[in-house]
C-alpha cells in the first residue's frame, strides 16, 4: 500500500496492529469536523502506522451498514447510506392558530353563503387579501359556489363539507344566530335589536343590495 | 463520641496548644483562599491526623478559636460569618464542658458535636467526589462526538386550525364593530386616529398655508403631557392618511423641525 | 424488548428486519451528535421497528471498536474510544475553566439530586453565588427540577443529560462512589433543629425546612 512512511527509519516501537490503526481511522473520521486526507491521517496516527492500508480494511467494514466511508476530492468521511436518506427527514407538523383576517373571512363565508368577494370586503369593512381566500381554499374549508348571475358574474364562496366536520356541524344553518352569541356572553348586550341571521342567500340576491349592511339582519 | 474529650490535653482550658497556635498561623497567611469558616474548619481538622469521624470537635473548636484570635492580633479583617462560627464554637465548647442543662431545650453538645463532624466529613466527602467527577474521561477532552453530523432536515407541515368559537367571536367582532369591544378599556385620555382624521377632514379644506400639526390638536388636549402626546399621534397619523388621500401635503425641513401641512390644490378637471 | 408499538395493530407492511433496523440505529445515531431516545428512535424509524432491540445488537457490534455506542440516561450516542483521545488534539474544545466552587456545586447537585440552594449552603458552609448556578445551568449541566413541597416551594437543581454525556455517565446512579456515601450516610440530609452550624445566608433566600430528600434518585 502507498504513504506507508519511511521505510527505511526503524521506529523505536513497533506500529500497532493493522486492527488498533483501523480503530484509530474509525475514531478519527468519525470526530473530525471536516473529511481527512491520508496524509492527515498518517500524521495524526503513531509513527509507522499505514493510514492507507487501515482505511481500506475500514472501508470493507462499513459496506452495506447504516454509514459508509465515503471519498470526499481526496478525502475520506463518514456518510449516511443513501438508501437511509430518508431517515434524515423529519416531518414537523406545526399547529397553527388561522389568523383573524382568515377567521373573519371564514365566518362570513360561513354564515352569508354563497358570498361573493365584494360582499365580504362590504361586511368586514376592510379589503380581503388573496392570500386569505387562498388559505381557505388550500385547507379545503371553503369553495368556489355558483357565479352570482349580476353583472361581471362574479364568483361565490360557499362552506365545504370539510368545514362542516371540523367545526362539528352538521349544515352551516346550525351555526349560532346573533341572539344565541349575545346568550353566550359573545356580543356586547348593546347591540342592536335582536335579528336573526341568514345562513344563506339566494342567488337572486343583487349585489347593490349589500349596500347597508343592516338589511342583512332583517328577515 | 468518647474521644471527644479526650483529645483535649488539658481537659477544659480554654486556651489553645501550641500545635493549634501554630496551626491558626499557617492558616492565617491565607484565609483568602478559604471557602468560609466551615472550610478552615475542615483544614484545621486534618492537622488533627485521624477519621474526620474520630475527629475532636473540642480540640477543633479551639483550633478554631485560636485562629480567630491570631487574626484579631494580625489586625486581619475577617468576615463577618468567620466571627459567627467563633461565637457559635465557643457555645459548643460551653455546652461540651459543662454538665448538661436539664430545663434547656434543643440538642445537646454531644448532638451538635456530631453534626459538625458530620457536616464536616460531607463536605470532605463531596469534595473527593468532585475531584472523581472532573478526573473521568470528559466529552470534547477524553471522548468525542461526530465532527461533522448530518442534519435532520425538517419538513415543515403547517396546519392550520381554528374553534367554533373563534368562528363566532370572529362573527360577533364583525356585525358589533362599533359596540363590541370586550377586551378593550374606555380611555378618556386617547385620542384616536379616526377621531383625529374626522377633525382634520373638517379643517383642511380652509388651510392653503403651511401651518404646524400643532396647531390642529383639539383644545383641552394640549396642557396634559399624555394627551398632548396622543393627540400628537394621532393628528400626525391623520394627516398621513390625509396625504395618501390626496387631500394634503406634508413638509419637514429638516430632522426634529415642526411638521407642517397644507391643502393640497386640486388640479384643475381637464 | 420494550417500546415495540402497538403489537396488535397490524402493520400494512412487515416491520424490516432487525439487522435493517440495526442499519437504520446506527444510521440515526452516527448522524445526531446528541443523544437519541429510543422514543425518537422508533419515531424516526418505520412502523413497527424495536429501536431498543436494534440498538443492543449495535451496541455489541460496536464493542471494542473506534467508535462505541454508550448511553445517556434514556438517551443513545456514538463516541469515539476513550483510549483514543491522543488522536484527537485537534478536536480538543476547550473546556472552560470552573471554579473550585462550581465544581463543588456540580458535584453536590449531583449527588443530592433534587437539592434546594439552600442545602448546597447547608454542605458548603457558605453562600452559593449566582454566578454558580448561573455558569452551571448556562452549560447546561444542570437544569431545574421540580419545586420542593416546603414552605415556600424552592425550586430544586438536577443534573442535566449534557451533563451525564460529558461525563460519559450511563445515569446518575452511576456517578463515582455513589452507593459507599450513601452507604455511609453522607447523602442523608440530617438536620438538627435549634443550634445548628451557622451558614451565611443571602438575604433573598428563602427560610425553607430541609425536607428529606426521598425524591433522590428514584425512578
Amino acid at each position: 500500500m502507498s504513504h506507508k512512511p519511511d521505510d527505511d527509519e526503524k521506529s523505536l516501537f513497533d506500529a500497532p496492529v493493522i486492527g488498533e490503526q483501523e480503530r484509530m481511522v474509525e475514531a478519527i473520521l468519525f470526530a473530525s469536523q471536516e473529511p481527512v486526507t491520508v496524509a492527515e491521517l498518517n500524521a495524526r496516527m503513531p509513527h509507522g502506522c499505514d493510514a492507507a492500508e487501515a482505511l481500506a480494511y475500514l472501508r470493507k467494514r462499513y459496506e452495506g451498514r447504516g454509514v459508509r466511508v465515503v471519498r470526499v476530492g481526496d478525502a475520506y468521511a463518514f456518510r449516511t447510506a443513501p438508501d437511509l436518506a430518508f431517515l434524515m427527514q423529519q416531518e414537523r407538523e406545526e399547529v397553527r392558530k388561522l389568523s383573524r383576517a382568515a377567521i373573519e373571512t371564514l365566518a362570513i363565508i360561513a354564515y352569508h353563503q354563497p358570498v361573493t368577494r365584494a360582499e365580504i370586503e362590504e361586511i368586514r369593512g376592510v379589503t380581503v387579501s388573496r392570500g386569505t381566500i387562498d388559505q381557505l381554499l388550500d385547507m379545503e374549508w371553503i369553495r368556489f359556489g355558483r357565479r352570482r348571475m349580476t353583472p361581471g358574474r362574479p364568483v361565490t364562496f360557499v362552506v365545504t363539507q370539510e368545514f362542516l366536520d371540523h367545526f362539528g356541524l352538521e349544515s352551516a344553518r346550525d351555526l349560532p344566530g346573533l341572539s344565541e352569541l349575545r346568550a353566550a356572553g359573545l356580543l356586547d348586550s348593546r347591540m342592536l335589536g335582536a335579528g336573526t341571521i341568514p345562513t344563506s342567500r339566494d342567488e337572486e340576491d343583487e349585489e347593490e343590495e349589500m349596500a347597508g349592511q343592516t338589511e342583512l339582519f332583517e328577515d | 463520641m468518647d474521644d471527644l474529650f479526650s483529645s483535649d490535653p488539658r481537659g477544659r482550658g480554654d486556651g489553645a496548644t501550641v500545635e493549634d497556635r501554630l496551626a491558626a498561623e499557617a492558616l492565617i497567611v491565607d484565609v483568602e483562599g478559604f471557602e468560609g469558616p466551615l472550610d478552615v474548619l475542615l483544614t484545621l481538622s486534618r492537622t488533627q491526623k485521624v477519621d474526620l469521624r474520630r475527629v475532636s470537635v473540642l480540640r477543633l473548636a479551639q483550633q478554631y478559636l485560636a485562629f480567630v484570635e491570631k487574626a484579631k492580633k494580625l489586625r486581619i479583617e475577617l468576615a463577618a460569618d468567620y466571627l459567627v462560627m467563633a461565637a457559635w464554637l465557643t457555645f459548643l465548647k460551653s455546652r461540651l464542658l459543662l454538665p448538661p442543662d436539664p430545663t434547656e431545650d434543643g440538642p445537646t453538645g454531644e448532638e451538635l458535636a456530631a453534626h459538625l463532624a458530620f457536616q464536616l466529613e460531607r463536605l470532605q466527602a463531596m469534595r473527593d467526589a468532585a475531584a472523581q467527577l472532573m478526573a473521568r474521561d470528559q466529552l470534547g477532552r477524553d471522548f468525542f462526538a461526530r465532527g461533522l453530523p448530518e442534519d435532520v432536515e425538517r419538513v415543515r407541515k403547517v396546519r392550520y386550525t381554528a374553534t367554533i368559537l373563534d368562528l363566532m367571536r370572529g362573527y360577533a367582532r364583525i356585525r358589533t364593530k362599533d359596540d363590541f369591544r370586550p377586551f378593550v378599556l374606555d380611555r378618556d385620555s386617547i385620542l384616536t386616529m379616526e377621531e383625529a382624521l374626522e377633525r382634520m377632514r373638517g379643517l383642511i379644506g380652509f388651510v392653503g398655508e403651511w401651518v404646524d400639526l400643532s396647531t390642529y390638536l383639539p383644545d383641552g388636549w394640549v396642557d396634559d403631557p399624555k394627551r398632548r402626546r396622543t393627540a400628537t399621534a394621532a393628528t400626525f397619523a391623520a394627516s398621513l392618511e390625509l396625504v395618501k388621500e390626496g387631500r394634503a401635503e406634508i413638509r419637514q425641513t429638516e430632522t426634529f423641525a415642526p411638521i407642517q401641512l397644507r391643502r393640497r390644490e386640486r388640479r384643475r378637471e381637464p
